[in-house]
């Protein structure tokens, strides 16, 4: 006696078929989460819009302002003020005067209102950054906000995600810098990893992150405590 | 109780052919010179086969129905309370300072140590070549993976932020933080998620040669497809039996260890931590036995109804069931010398404040849960002592409720009254559950037995090919053989016990 | 739906439909008894057929050594799994906790073998448990849904209460005359020859 | 946002305005603690940018621009449009301010974090006063930013009360000042400025005058000095040389309003016990209900208020004082044995001159009058006390002033109710008729407050007034010293402080707060009017401007005259009416962190209670919780019963300051603000209700006690059942408690000089003995700062002020009676009080605060599977918030159970204003997420970057816990281990020093000193 089988000799291969391409789409699925939702993806330029297009290239880059003559509490604060409207007024009372773009500044100089910028690099709640600390060991302001005097308009460059944080807190050495260099963004581009290494060691001791014979200290160990951070 | 039954049968049971209507054959009686047989009743490959397949096979009868509506009403309940519990936090809970644990983690204990039954009858009779396991053994599994499955739901749903419970996970992240390997209850994550998988390949690995036969008896052509595929093209060739057999034994090898791994790792989550009362080396043998105790009690509770009410009395036999009341009576009185010997330590151990946390659990604000949990744990098993009771379907299934009762009452004792009063006096306060707790311990068991409605429904309820197997051999011992062949014979045929 | 004939030794003859020249590709022959069968797979297997199988509704005792079957592979596949597991789950306890982000935890070491045993040992069951079914899954070539076994409406009863010898076509002494002759011989109560 | 930007108004407002809208943005942002990021990837490739990544998954360009669009909500900078000099954004500055209660004013050190004031604390560099604070102090910036305070002015209109302008209401006031028959109330103030308007007042209006009125006052001691001396005199004690310090019914360590000068010098003399030459000093109580100096005295003889003047007679006699010869003193009622007051008699002389008997404002005046005789006699005035000269001398005492009001009211004389402050409505006894009535009497009636409250109710005018940090003023500190007060932010709902009020009463060109209180001080400002004014501002006090002192005041004869009188005491059950510890008088009942403060005697939250002795109870079958009826002098009022040891039998003892009514209750009053706000409402029992004027002159009123009906609910954060030992444990409990309380909080008997030896061997001996602990490894050895703790419990008083302090600096979170009652308070810091001793009805208390221990082997960490909270190099047990999943696991684990868990979002929707007052410097953690003592690590980070910013060492004593900072004894010393000079190295190798469950071998870095217990039995010879 004979019978309909369930299954078409066909039919195997199309199921082999139909699970070659679920896995496939598994892994793509996978890959798209890993990478779509890294903070590289989401954060790294980041570029909202300013109420002034106040262009860092043009002061900075060519005009050469160093950072701190805004900046001013980046060495003593934890935060790196933004400059009052003042500090904007010193020279745009007489450079540029009727400008367009400039006319927010100037309102808010008649008004008292301050000029609303929108937070560019912006760090979740319980992470407690705090610029003095970093500025003073001889971190540089391109380590994590890139090279701004080329910007024109600000954006984020640095993922500023914690993994990326770690890198420079368990080996600091390659990103630091002589402190009178911290805000020459261009400083020192043209050095060799081994260079910068180097360099960067002969700071460490200074601070004490490295003993005499270069071996990392315990406060080294401390910049990867969680409350050097959180709070 | 048994009358009960036999009344409500002629409604639960589907029309059954064959010798259904078959009465209590008592295959207990010790023979001297042969062995009783696993399965009574004129039964053939074809009448096995035809039994357990028409369970499946039949419309589902109002009985069902009832069972199955009634469960998932009950289950509905984690549908209504656990978005609730997520969206206003744990608080509503009655868990507090000092008492960090409540309910949640009882039941997640408790759900385990039911989830060891099955696995246990699977493997660990079967490397003992206990044949009389084939019988319970598929629906034991099943209760396994079911009881899992309620486990695993509560270590996800009691912590504060269920929503990074994934955190529990070695998962590279951007945080390039990963979890700590030195914390119990991440051991726990990779013991019940190990238990369950292996769990849940052994059942359907067993299962497979079943759903073959479920597949070639199949009118309905869904059914055709459905069983087909999971048949996985199944065809009883001897070459993938030997293949399968070999693969069988091992993953019991396996699952052994396993199940006694488990429900320690699980009391690690206590004895590692220093809460007098908690603190204790005796935890992980103590916890096997009372899981297996559990576990058996559980089966049992499941069994005594559905051997009823799908005919399957001379598959599952007096003499099965027997059996398991045994075990329940050594693992009660194992479960009994553990708590006895924690007292024992308490006082020769010397510390005060353990000392302290063992008369308060007998005699402290607690005391009334303690009692019931020995009461019901200690005393009620004894009662098999005696045959006639043991071979009672009544009194087996009262007792078997029991002990559940007792078991879960075990794992509030261990958990609530330690922490309750622990070291510092100033802090202590009194545990007591609120309306989401009782409401998720009750839409637990909804879960549990929604599943096992639909498992009876759909999938085989008796491993059909063990049976067979078993009952080749019965044909062959017709002939009694000389006495110490009886053992030789045992041996020789173990390997087709499977 | 396939045809239907019936030859003079009442073998029956199955043949898938659609198929432009059909060949024999399978011969089925049914037994009473799993005993019958052991005997007759004894008979087929000293006539030196190789593709050739027996099919039972349970594994049956003794069946492997008179099919003469060689032992499987698979213990070692699931020996791999265990050790992968084992060493796998170790290191990766280490590297985590150890190497990659050390915590001071309790006072206590950064990687101590105990605190590391329950990982490592659920890893290893867990892979050795992928190792043994995804070995018989292998192994055995499953999942394959279609096989001529399925044509036959005798066949259905493998997986309940009878037991079948099936020779494949593609094997040298495939032969239905003769082979049909030999399985009767051997006991079969009916034989079949799936045709496509 | 909006709303405020409005309220702060434009001028003043500018400097805070940017705070202020910075912060309303960042809480929406802080609730992402609770979203956090999503499940980021390490980078795979290297310089992978957004671009780079679109090339690499081509395909999945939406998905990616979809993913890079989905962010957190933008925040806004708002920089000031010209900065003030010398401030920098996220710099905390300290300014010198004022605070007052009780006539008396404290110098407070208020920091401000982008001009938000967030802490207030003491003023370390006032002349009369140490760096601490009290919990009330504390949490008054809680008080500045409370959603509940009036917003706006509101007068009646018809049956309605509607919202009006302060331009309305200055016309109106305009207008009333031209009236004559004004009366002013107002709550007594030491400031001058306020007396400058008064005397302006009364100056300019022929007919008005000016009468003060509070609950809780020191007349009697002002009566007493006056019998003693002819004129009032106020006596500043100093416990610093007082050896044997007798109090009657005195509580100089919380309640008086100088408590803080009196911790920090009992303290600093107690301490002494630790010299090479040990000198510990003696503390007698003798009181009626338990006290906090009870708590903390040597010796408490429990005794009915009635009858302490009785005892103050013998004591008087025995010590040496002439009495009125006709006086038979009689102490039958009492249970006071003569011995003891003989002993007390013999302690005081054989320290004759290094004594103090201090008399609470309880008491009569006669009894201070004997204490003070006695002090004299022994020659304490020059040592430890000297009485200085007070103002306003002619004022009549406050139950007669407000009498008279009361008198003047229904003759007719009064068209002008000013009300400055005060609330008789609901704290002030009847008079005949209930003030509700009285005041409708009045044409019209006018109140001035900071919430619109029961007086305001009924009154035809409500303005709303100015919190102390919004306003300019003055005040004079227990010893007279004139203390500035300078606001720290503008007025946030536009309120106008009692002086501003007045000057727009009163002139034609109103005068602002600051010039008003720069007038008054004019005159004692040097050549350089201005330098000195910003010295004085600067300082927060102006130097050497104290009372002067009477050395040698004389003694008026025949001032024994009250005596007899004094005598005549009624028999049975009296009721006293306590000042609560955390309300006062019921004017901080809209404080949540005071009213979730537990009591540091009852440690109820939420609540005041009929305290009752165990025996008394039983007796009468009562258990905590049963409602009991009181009735005294025609007044009935029912209670929850609480059973307190130590509580007199015969005294039955309530607190004052609950049972507020704040919410919209009139009909048809227009509600503005939710009245979820006024959390005091309906909390506790109204107990003013009881208070006859002759209970208010006594000091106590006789009262008959009855059973209630039903049982009420306390919340009480230990004991978590019922207080009386039998009831809440079966012995079985109790005797462990017992038994872990002598491990736990190590008490010594010792003499007036202790041998160190023999207390070490006794605070050894205390603990538990268990094996050498041993590590099974090699254990870390920490090579940075060690930081550590110890807690002293011999000055421990159970002030609970580092509870508060705890709560102000780490944004913790009130959860409300229900929560607590549940066994779920947030508190970092608890205070353990337990008691110990046979006798149930006099046992002996200890206090034992209690935080994380930060163990070095910490059994948190090693349970938490998520590793959220770990160790860090220094040896803190860090706590990682925004890593917790919540398992709880580390609580359980915990022998101390000093962590906390958030059950449920407390911090949901605050509202604007409470957002100012979060400390930004600490994450607000979210739901479902552990806290717990970090020993203020956020304090130690920017203490360590300011001194590595400036290559220097970190000095001992630098960085301080806001507990170690506030403490008001200085229990709590706090420091490096690993530097060998610091204190707290010292403090935990002292012979007194022991670890709480130190045989857990959990090595914690806090460390507790045991309290040495001076029991006159353990005199030597």
């Amino acid at each position: 006696m004979s019978r309909d089988p369930i299954f078409r000799p066909w039919m195997d291969q199309l199921l082999k078929l139909v699970g070659a391409g679920a896995a496939v789409t598994g892994i793509y699925v996978v890959l798209m989460i890993y990478f779509g939702f890294s903070p590289k993806t989401i954060s790294a330029g980041y570029m909202p819009e300013q109420p002034v297009p106040y262009s860092h290239a043009l002061h900075v880059g060519e005009l050469g302002l160093d950072c701190r003559y805004c900046h001013t509490t980046v060495e003593s604060a934890g935060f790196a003020a933004i400059p009052p409207t003042q500090t904007c007024m010193n020279c745009h009372e007489k450079i540029e005067p009727t400008s367009v773009n400039l006319e927010p500044v100037r309102s808010s100089f008649r008004t008292g209102l301050p000029v609303r910028w929108i937070k560019v690099h912006d760090l979740p709640d319980y992470v407690y950054f705090n610029h003095s600390a970093h500025v003073t060991r001889g971190v540089s302001c391109v380590e994590c906000h890139g090279r701004v005097d080329h910007m024109e308009e600000v954006h984020q460059v640095k993922p500023l995600s914690m993994g990326w944080c770690l890198e420079c807190h368990r080996d600091p050495a390659p990103h630091l810098r002589p402190v009178d260099k911290v805000t020459d963004l261009g400083w020192g581009m043209e050095r060799t990893e081994q260079e910068k290494i180097d360099q960067g060691s002969e700071i460490m001791k200074g601070l004490g992150l490295y003993d005499e014979s270069g071996h990392p200290t315990t406060r080294m160990t401390l910049m990867t405590n969680c409350s050097t951070c959180h709070r | 109780m048994k009358q009960l039954l036999d009344k409500l049968s002629p409604i639960m049971r589907p029309e059954l052919t064959g010798n259904a209507e078959s009465p209590e054959i008592d295959n207990t009686a010790y023979l001297p010179d042969a062995r009783q047989p696993l399965v009574t009743g004129e039964n053939d490959n074809t009448t096995i086969t035809d039994k357990v397949c028409q369970i499946v096979e039949q419309k589902p009868t109002v009985g069902w129905w009832m069972f199955f509506l009634l469960s998932l009403s009950v289950l509905g309940l984690l549908g209504v309370f656990i978005p609730f519990l997520i969206f206003w936090g744990v608080g509503t809970w009655g868990v507090n300072n000092p008492a960090g644990w409540g309910y949640a983690i009882v039941n997640f204990v408790f759900w385990v140590g039911i989830g060891h039954a099955g696995t246990l009858i699977s493997a660990i009779l079967f490397l003992f070549r206990q044949k009389w396991r084939t019988s319970i053994n598929r629906a034991a599994e099943a209760m396994t993976i079911f009881a899992v499955i309620c486990a695993g739901m509560f270590p996800g749903i009691h912590v504060g932020r269920a929503w990074f419970a994934y955190w529990m996970f070695p998962i590279p992240n951007q945080m390039e933080l990963w979890p700590n390997f030195r914390s119990p209850l991440l051991w726990d994550v990779f013991a019940v998620g190990t238990y369950f998988t292996v769990s849940l390949l052994f059942w359907y690995m067993g299962m497979i040669p079943d759903l073959a036969t479920l597949r070639d008896r199949a009118k309905h052509s869904v059914r055709k497809v459905a069983y087909g595929l999971l048949s996985l093209g199944w065809t009883g060739s001897n070459r993938h039996w030997h293949v399968y057999e070999r693969a069988y034994l091992l993953l019991a090898a396996l699952a052994t260890p396993l199940v006694l791994s488990v429900h320690s790792v699980v009391s690690f989550d206590f004895a590692v931590s220093q809460v007098a009362g908690w603190h204790t080396t005796i935890f992980p043998p103590y916890f096997v036995a009372g899981a297996i105790f559990s576990g058996f009690a559980m089966v049992m509770t499941l069994l005594v109804p559905a051997r009823q009410l799908f005919g399957l009395k001379d598959v599952i036999t007096l003499k099965h069931l027997e059996n398991m009341n045994k075990i329940i009576m050594l693992t009660g009185m194992l479960v009994g010398y553990a708590y006895a010997q924690e007292f024992f330590i308490a006082w020769y151990g010397g510390v005060k404040v353990e000392k302290f946390a063992f008369i308060n659990r007998a005699f402290g604000q607690y005391a009334w849960a303690y009692w019931i949990m020995v009461s019901c744990n200690v005393l009620s098993p004894q009662i098999f002592w005696f045959k006639k009771m043991r071979t009672n379907i009544t009194v087996m299934f009262i007792v078997s409720i029991f002990v559940n009762i007792g078991m879960w009452f075990e794992r509030f004792v261990i958990t609530v009254t330690s922490l309750a009063n622990d070291y510092t006096p100033s802090a202590w306060d009194y545990y007591s559950p609120k309306l989401a707790d009782v409401t998720i311990l009750i839409g637990a068991f909804g879960l549990f037995f929604t599943l096992f409605a639909l498992f009876c429904r759909f999938l085989p309820f008796i491993a059909m090919t063990e049976v067979r197997g078993v009952m080749a051999e019965k044909a062959r011992l017709k002939s009694p053989p000389p006495q110490q062949g009886a053992s030789d014979s045992a041996s020789e045929d173990s390997a087709a016990g499977s | 739906m396939s045809a239907k004939m019936t030859n003079s030794q009442g073998v029956e003859t199955i043949t898938a439909e659609g198929s432009s020249d059909p060949r024999p590709v399978l011969m089925l022959a049914e037994f009473e008894t799993a005993d019958l069968l052991m005997e007759a797979a004894t008979g087929v297997r000293d006539q030196g057929f190789r593709l050739w199988d027996c099919h039972t509704p349970y594994p049956v005792h003794g069946l492997d050594q008179a099919m003469g079957i060689r032992p499987t592979l698979l213990p070692w596949l699931v020996f791999g799994g265990g050790a992968t597991g084992f060493t796998g789950g170790l290191l990766m306890q280490a590297w985590m906790n150890a190497v990659d982000y050390p915590f001071l935890i309790s006072g206590k070491p950064f990687w101590s073998i105990p605190a590391s045993i329950p990982v490592a040992f659920e890893l290893t069951i867990l892979l050795s448990a992928f190792g043994a079914f995804g070995g018989m899954l292998l192994l055995n070539g499953l999942p394959r849904f279609y096989r001529p076994h399925f044509r036959s409406d005798r066949f259905r009863r493998a997986t309940a209460d009878r037991f079948f010898i099936s020779i494949d076509g593609r094997d040298r002494q495939f032969d239905v005359q003769a082979n049909s002759e030999l399985l009767t011989g051997l006991g079969a109560t009916a034989v079949e020859v799936i045709e496509e | 946002m909006s709303s405020i930007k409005n309220k702060t108004g434009s001028k003043p407002g500018q400097a805070l305005w940017r705070s202020l809208d910075e912060y309303a943005d960042s809480p929406e942002f802080r609730t992402l603690i609770e979203k956090e990021f999503p499940n980021h990837a390490p980078e795979l490739f290297h310089s992978t940018s957004r671009r780079h990544f679109l090339k690499v998954m081509g395909a999945s360009v939406a998905l990616a621009g979809g993913l890079a669009g989905c962010r957190w909500p933008q925040q806004q900078i708002l920089p000031h449009t010209s900065r003030p000099e010398g401030r920098a954004p996220g710099v905390p500055v300290s300014y010198a301010s004022c605070w007052e209660q009780q006539e008396v004013a404290e110098g407070v050190l208020v920091t401000s974090y982008d001009g938000r004031p967030i802490r207030v604390d003491g003023n370390g560099d006032h002349p009369f006063q140490s760096g601490s604070a009290t919990s009330q102090m504390q949490a008054s910036v809680l008080g500045l930013y409370d959603p509940g305070r009036s917003s706006a002015p509101t007068h009646r209109d018809g049956d309605h009360r509607v919202s009006g302008s302060w331009e309305a209401a200055a016309e109106m006031l305009a207008e009333a000042g031209k009236s004559d028959k004004v009366a002013v109330l107002a709550a007594p103030k030491s400031s001058l400025a306020l007396s400058m308007m008064r005397k302006r007042l009364l100056r300019k209006i022929p007919n008005s005058r000016w009468h003060e009125w509070a609950p809780l006052h020191r007349d009697s001691e002002r009566q007493g000095t006056a019998q003693l001396f002819g004129r009032p005199m106020r006596p500043v004690a100093d416990l610093s040389a007082a050896r044997v310090l007798v109090c009657l019914d005195a509580d100089p360590l919380m309640t008086h309003p100088a408590s803080l000068a009196h911790s920090s010098g009992w303290a600093s003399l107690r301490s002494s016990a630790d010299d090479d030459e040990p000198v510990l000093s003696r503390v007698w109580a003798v009181e009626s209900s338990l006290s906090v100096t009870g708590g903390a005295a040597d010796v408490r003889i429990p005794a009915r208020t009635a009858d302490i003047a009785g005892i103050a007679v013998q004591l008087a006699a025995a010590t040496g004082v002439s009495l009125p010869s006709d006086i038979a003193p009689i102490v039958s009622a009492t249970q006071v044995t003569d011995e003891q007051i003989l002993q007390m008699a013999a302690d005081l002389k054989s320290h004759a001159g290094n004594c103090l008997v201090m008399a609470g404002d309880r008491q009569p005046p006669v009894v201070h009058a004997l204490a003070h005789a006695i002090n004299i006699g022994l020659g304490a005035v020059g040592k430890t006390l000297r009485f200085a000269e007070i103002e306003n001398a002619e004022r009549l005492a406050h139950i007669d002033d407000i009498a008279l009001l009361a008198d003047r009211i229904r003759a007719g004389e009064v068209e002008t109710l000013l009300i400055l402050g005060a609330n008789p409505v609901y704290d002030a006894p009847a008079m005949n008729e209930s003030w509700q009535q009285l005041i409708d009497r009045v044409p019209l009636s006018i109140h001035l407050g900071e919430y619109e409250d029961e007086t305001a109710e009924v009154c035809d005018w409500h303005l709303n007034g100015t919190h102390f940090l919004e306003e300019w003023g003055d005040g004079r500190s227990w010893d007279g010293t004139i203390t500035l007060r300078q606001p720290l932010i503008a007025p946030l709902y536009d309120g106008r402080s009692s002086i501003e009020t007045l000057s727009i009463l009163l002139d034609e060109k109103p005068q602002s707060g600051h010039d008003l209180v720069r007038s008054v001080l004019e005159s004692r400002a040097g050549s350089d009017k201005d330098a000195s004014w910003r010295s004085w501002l600067h300082d927060g006090f102006i130097r050497d401007s104290a009372n002067a002192v009477d050395s040698a005041p004389a003694i008026r004869g025949g001032w024994g005259a009250a005596i007899e009188s004094a005598l005549q005491v009624p028999e049975g059950d009296e009721i006293v009416f306590l000042a609560d510890h955390s309300l006062f008088d019921g004017r901080y009942a809209n404080n949540g962190w005071l009213q979730e403060l537990p009591d540091p005697v009852t440690k109820i939250a939420w609540d005041n209670c009929a305290q009752i002795a165990p025996s008394k109870a039983a007796s009468m079958g009562i258990k905590t919780g049963d409602m009991i009826r009181l009735s005294s002098g025609g007044r009935e009022l029912e209670m929850p019963a609480f059973v307190l040891p130590c509580q007199n039998p015969r005294t039955i003892g309530v607190s004052l300051g609950y049972g507020r009514l704040l919410s919209d209750r009139a009909a048809g009053r227009l509600s503005r603000k939710p009245s979820l706000y006024q959390i005091a409402d309906g909390v506790g029992f109204d107990s003013y209700q009881l208070r006859s004027s002759e209970a208010v002159r006594a000091g106590y009123a006789p009262v008959s006690v009855a059973r209630g009906s039903g049982t009420y609910q306390l919340a009480t954060t230990q004991d978590h059942n019922p207080v009386r030992p039998e009831e809440f444990m079966g012995d079985l409990e109790f005797n462990e408690e017992q038994r872990r309380v002598g491990e736990f909080a190590r008490v010594v008997g010792a003499g007036f000089t202790p041998d160190h030896q023999q207390v070490a061997e006794s605070v050894e001996d205390a603990g538990p003995h268990h094996p050498d602990l041993k590590s099974l490894w090699k254990e870390h050895e920490y090579k940075s700062h060690r930081w550590a703790m110890s807690i002293d419990l011999n000055v421990c008083t159970g002030c609970s002020a580092c509870v508060v302090a705890c709560q102000a600096e780490n944004n913790i979170s009130v959860v409300g009676k229900d929560e607590v009652a549940y066994g779920r308070e947030m508190h970092w810091m608890r205070i353990d009080r337990y008691f110990s001793g046979e006798d149930v009805d006099n046992p002996e208390v200890v206090h034992q605060p209690l935080t994380c221990n930060q163990c070095e082997n910490a059994p948190c960490e090693q349970v938490c599977p998520v590793a959220a909270t770990v160790h860090n190099e220094e040896g803190l047990n860090d706590m990682v918030y925004n890593r917790c999943i919540g398992t709880r696991y580390c609580s359980n684990n915990c022998p101390y159970k000093v962590r906390r868990f958030n059950y449920f979002n407390n911090t949901k929707s605050p509202s604007v204003t409470e957002k100012m007052g979060y400390n930004p410097e600490v994450t607000i953690r979210s739901r479902g997420v552990m806290e717990k003592c970090t020993y203020c690590v956020q304090r130690i980070n920017s203490s360590k970057i300011r001194a590595n910013n400036e290559r220097r060492k970190l000095t001992d004593g630098e960085v301080l816990p806001a507990c170690a900072q506030t403490c008001p004894t200085n229990a709590i010393t706090f420091g490096d281990l690993a530097d060998p000079e610091s204190r707290v190295t010292a403090t935990q190798k002292s012979h007194r020093s022991y670890k709480m469950l130190a045989e857990l071998n959990v090595k914690p870095r806090t460390g507790y000193m045991a309290k040495l217990r001076n029991r006159p039995d353990q005199d030597e010879g």
